[in-house]
């Protein structure tokens, strides 16, 4: 019986050493874990899959900084891959400062694949202080908001937004954020002007979201990665996208990682109460 | 008035921000937001008083040739080099000074921040056991939400999400709700204990 | 594998702070000791513009105001802390800060924390026809109140008190379970994100 | 007799008032003032209109103005518009007009009105009242406690092991690690924090044990400073009281971690006490600190870290026990009158939440509505 003393005073470097295989081996070894769809996300999904490249551009506003890359960014990309494939033009911006680069490095990465040309298939915006102004300066013009591209082109000559003017001409505005800048596209995109709002936000935050999915000021959403994990099912099935699904690896080995602590849990009760019983017949 | 002077200020101040709260006027909000920048140029002095303490020690450290000292290089260097960067080569998003962050201080951060995907497995590992009622309410629970969240969970069973949501809203709520609610009422009680002068710990302690 | 030598310094520091997980050693040292620097350097660096240029030199010099020259003059109150004779003037500007945090919180905390959660307690739906509602409306309302008894001070926790008490005890341990359940998730996603960044953007292992 | 005929009149020329108005659509009144509780930036029109019509044209001139000027279109839903556009004290008059694809309606005008600030918000009201009971109720326990009546705390598990924990180190002449939470001095945790800092610090002193107080915040660095100073003062030992001890870190969350995690390491504390406020750090520090087989307290109102806490340390001190521990140890009356005052706010609200249950069940919105705090 000295197996379960062992179990239960485990060195905690293999419980980490266990924690790093789980995590890691997914990404080399496929395995398909069968992807449920949530309805938040099935929603985004369809509105966008409903546009055609006549309905006008979808804009797509990265509002978040390096440190929740990790989630956001699959969204992001899952996102302009389905718009690509659609041949819907693109707006990309950023509501932060620090978000204005990724949003030039994910945007222009994915516009390669799928030869999207800049000014043509898709603008980047620079930055623009101030949530809230920008957000009611986009509609009421948005070549008044951005004069120039990220690029410096000027925006009034770029064919991409040829008769777009604002909110209008733009069916749907997507925050992807692990803040608080969503409301901020509520507040003034949706009660002010009746835009459609897509939300993208991190794991933790999405529970406070559902209150506005409910009375639909809010489109869709992707919540955490596994949000981004649906949105990629979604589209590797109706439009057979290639290049990575970060999120749906991800999930993998997150469904891997919870496996693994739930066995580990589990082995130390048994221990425990293997444990217990000696200790009980010895006495 | 050495020992009265502050507790005076206190009260002022104190009172002064709540009556604020209630006057809408336009005078009202200035001095709201006037107060913040006063609060933040303040505190901006309290972080020479703490930089002044890293070189003092660190200077120590090295002076004496304490164990570690060459580390103490390490840091001192690199403050130094990081905020002369800063100040003098800018911060905007191609600097090298906002390289310096994305490339050295955010990685290390990150992978800091990551450490917890590994403690929170061995913590869940060695703390989660049946020993009371209590405990094993807490360990079931656990792992009902953790299976919850991902897709394997809705594999094993289809209503777990839907468990997870209902435990999350309500039961889990409920319990929050009454901890924030005492935590308000404890600590409004000792803002008004400082704003009364009788809570002044903070000063330095007796006189 | 990644040409970009910043890419490589992120690598291997990531790589230095993971090396704790198997033991304290001195290339973790040197991370540790170095991330200080850099940080406290990055805070220097982001209070000189937010805070020296934005909020003293540029309200004096291009707005006139005058009124910025107050909080400079408090704050330097603080260095008064290295003199034996006027040591008592360095709690001046601890006092404005503590009691105007004190003072803005009073009447935020109760309508945030009390006064809203009271509200959302008993709005219970009782004719709302949805009895699902119903009864989650008052499992929260009984936690919020046996959560409160637990934090009750002024009795022992015996009969009835003690009962209800212990109840509370159950709320909280099933919230505690959940929101630790509820965090594992976002805690891995934090590693396969760093562990995508070694694999994938520094040795190129996965595409 | 007189107000009779005064009644008559008025009804008189109301009637021809309201044939003065042009019944293309319906009746249309409009009604402008000012915006109640405000900064004075912003003036309320709201008009009543029953007819046909497809949207209403707002208007708005100064007094002393004669053209009037087009605000907005709005839909025929719409009964009112808050213009947040206008001058402090300058008189604004404002007019609707109905509009359908062929015919605009005569204008129905406002009298002139000027937005004014207020001095009180009455939205408010509430907050004040609970303010001052909540002062009153403090007071008088402050009060109470001044006069020497004895206040029963309950026990609060935890405490007691404080001075197990303190006392163990000294026994192994190994240090103690005093965290104080990473959050500003102005965070109520922080001052309990520091409240027990005081009374372990005199007892660390008396033992002549080491204590190592590191800080993220330099504000909190300097007042943890002067605290332990004061305590070794206290216990007649300044001569061991090293200012290079508690120290000011870095005030970058993971940077911190880092540092404190290496010091858990190669300092090996017997005991290591997390008290005040926490975020998603709290767990790499206590998993760190119960590798190395300390003893561990923790203590917070952060309600997202307390499940941390309970798994990795030997002893929590949850939510607002924090504040009561550090008054308790204090054996300050006065500071105990607080957790007094806190009961009686939970007596407050169990009466409102029981109210609230049987209003609710007579249908009423009463309550509710009282605790809409705008």
């Amino acid at each position: 019986m000295n197996f379960w003393i062992r179990i239960s005073d485990l060195d905690r470097r293999w419980i980490y050493l266990l924690m790093a295989v789980a995590i890691i081996l997914p990404f080399f070894v496929n395995i398909t874990i069968p992807i449920r769809i949530s309805p938040p996300t099935q929603a985004l999904y369809t509105y966008i899959d409903t546009l055609s490249p006549d309905s006008g551009p979808i804009l797509i506003s990265f509002d978040y900084d390096p440190s929740t890359q990790g989630e956001l960014t699959p969204m992001a990309i899952a996102l302009l891959r389905h718009a690509f494939s659609k041949n819907l033009h693109v707006i990309t911006m950023s509501l932060y400062p620090t978000g204005i680069g990724i949003a030039e490095n994910i945007t222009s990465d994915i516009a390669k694949e799928y030869n999207k040309i800049e000014g043509r298939d898709y603008v980047v915006m620079p930055y623009a202080p101030g949530y809230q102004a920008v957000i009611l300066s986009i509609g009421e013009d948005i070549k008044n908001t951005f004069a120039t591209d990220y690029y410096g082109n000027r925006t009034d000559t770029l064919s991409c937004l040829n008769g777009v003017k604002n909110f209008e001409q733009i069916p749907i505005a997507i925050s992807i954020s692990g803040s608080s800048t969503p409301y901020a596209w509520i507040t003034y995109g949706y009660t002010k002007y009746g835009e459609k709002i897509g939300v993208g936000t991190t794991a933790v935050s999405a529970t406070s979201y559902y209150p506005y999915l409910r009375t639909k000021q809010v489109a869709g959403m992707l919540g955490g990665l596994k949000g981004a994990a649906e949105y990629e099912t979604l589209i590797r099935k109706f439009y057979h996208t290639k290049g990575r699904s970060m999120a749906t690896i991800g999930m993998n080995s997150q469904s891997m990682a919870h496996i693994i602590m739930i066995i580990l849990i589990i082995l130390g009760n048994i221990s425990y109460f293997a444990i217990r019983k000696q200790n009980k017949r010895s006495a | 008035m050495k020992r009265r002077l502050p507790l005076i200020i206190v009260m002022l101040t104190g009172i002064g921000m709540i009556i604020q709260y209630f006057i809408p006027h336009p005078v009202s909000k200035a001095i709201y937001k006037q107060s913040i920048d006063w609060v933040i140029i303040i505190s901006a002095f309290y972080l020479v008083l703490g930089v002044g303490g890293i070189f003092i020690i660190n200077y120590q450290k090295i002076k004496r040739r304490k164990e570690g000292w060459w580390l103490s290089i390490i840091t001192l260097s690199a403050l130094i080099i990081t905020a002369l960067i800063g100040i003098f080569g800018g911060i905007d998003n191609k600097s090298v000074f906002m390289d310096i962050f994305m490339y050295i201080q955010l990685p290390m951060q990150a992978a800091m921040f990551s450490l917890l995907a590994f403690y929170i497995a061995s913590a869940a590992f060695r703390s989660f056991r049946a020993r009371t009622p209590e405990a094993t309410v807490l360990l079931i629970t656990a792992t009902i939400v953790m299976l919850g969240r991902v897709p394997i969970g809705s594999l094993i069973y289809r209503g777990l999400p839907g468990i997870t949501e209902w435990i999350l809203s309500t039961v889990s709520l409920a319990a929050q709700r009454g901890i924030l609610l005492g935590v308000g009422l404890g600590s409004i009680a000792t803002s008004m204990k400082i704003i009364l002068g009788i809570e002044r710990s903070y000063l330095g302690g007796g006189e | 594998m990644s040409t970009n030598i910043w890419i490589w310094i992120a690598a291997l520091l990531t790589l230095a702070i993971y090396s704790f997980l198997y033991k304290d050693n001195i290339v973790y040292k040197i991370a540790e000791y170095l991330l200080v620097g850099v940080s406290i350097g990055y805070s220097i660096a982001i209070t000189w513009y937010n805070v020296v240029i934005a909020k003293m030199v540029v309200p004096i010099r291009d707005q006139h105001n005058f009124l910025i020259i107050i909080p400079i003059l408090i704050g330097m109150f603080m260095f008064a802390r290295f003199s034996k004779k006027h040591g008592w003037l360095s709690k001046i500007p601890i006092s404005f800060v503590i009691g105007w945090g004190a003072g803005v919180a009073i009447p935020l905390q109760f309508e945030t924390s009390i006064v809203e959660h009271v509200k959302n307690t008993i709005a219970i739906p009782w004719f709302g026809g949805n009895i699902l509602l119903l009864v989650n409306a008052i499992i929260i309302f009984i936690g919020v109140i046996a959560t409160l008894i637990y934090f009750y001070f002024s009795t022992p926790h015996k009969g009835v008190i003690g009962k209800v008490a212990n109840l509370g005890i159950w709320y909280i341990m099933i919230a505690f379970g959940a929101s630790f359940g509820y965090t594992v998730m976002a805690r891995i996603s934090l590693f396969i994100d760093r562990a995508q960044f070694l694999l994938h953007d520094w040795l190129g292992l996965i595409h | 007799m007189r107000y009779y005929k005064l009644i008559l009149y008025l009804i008189f020329f109301s009637f021809v008032f309201l044939l003065g108005i042009p019944h293309l659509y319906g009746d249309a009144t409009i009604r402008a003032f000012d915006t109640p509780n405000d900064d004075g930036s912003s003036i309320t029109v709201k008009w009543n209109y029953t007819g046909t019509g497809d949207t209403f044209e707002l208007f708005r001139k100064t007094v002393s103005d004669t053209n009037w000027q087009k605000l907005k279109t709005l839909p025929l839903s719409k009964h009112s518009y808050v213009d947040d556009n206008t001058v402090r004290g300058v008189q604004y008059q404002y007019g609707i007009r109905i509009k359908t694809d062929t015919i605009l309606s005569e204008m129905v005008i406002s009298k002139p009105v000027s937005a004014k600030a207020q001095f009180f918000d009455t939205g408010k009201t509430l907050i004040l009242v609970l303010i001052l009971g909540y002062f009153a109720i403090l007071i008088y326990f402050i009060g109470a406690a001044k006069k020497g009546k004895s206040l029963f705390i309950r026990k609060i598990a935890g405490l007691d092991a404080l001075d197990e924990a303190v006392g163990r180190a000294t026994e192994m002449g190994k240090p103690i690690l005093f965290i104080p939470g990473i959050s500003s001095m102005s965070d109520i945790a922080t001052i309990a924090a520091v409240n027990i800092l005081g009374p372990v610090a005199k007892k660390v002193a008396e033992y002549g044990t080491d204590l190592l107080v590191p800080n993220k915040d330099p504000i909190v660095a300097s007042v943890t400073q002067e605290v332990v100073k004061e305590s070794y003062l206290e216990a007649g030992r300044p001569d061991l009281f090293n200012p290079n001890k508690i120290w000011f870190v870095t005030d970058s969350q993971f940077a911190y971690a880092a540092a404190v995690q290496g010091i858990m390491v190669r300092e090996r504390p017997a005991t290591i006490l997390l008290l005040g406020y926490f975020y998603a750090e709290s767990l790499l520090l206590a998993e760190t600190g119960n590798s190395t087989g300390a003893i561990q307290i923790a203590g917070t109102d952060a309600v997202d870290q307390l499940p941390f806490f309970i798994t990795s340390c030997d002893y929590t001190i949850m939510g607002e026990e924090l504040y009561a521990a550090g008054a308790y140890l204090s054996k300050e009356p006065t500071l105990l009158s607080s957790i007094k005052a806190q009961d009686y706010g939970k007596i407050a609200i169990f009466a409102t939440l029981l109210l609230g249950l049987i209003l609710g069940l007579l249908k009423s919105n009463w309550l509710i509505n009282i605790l809409t705090v705008r």
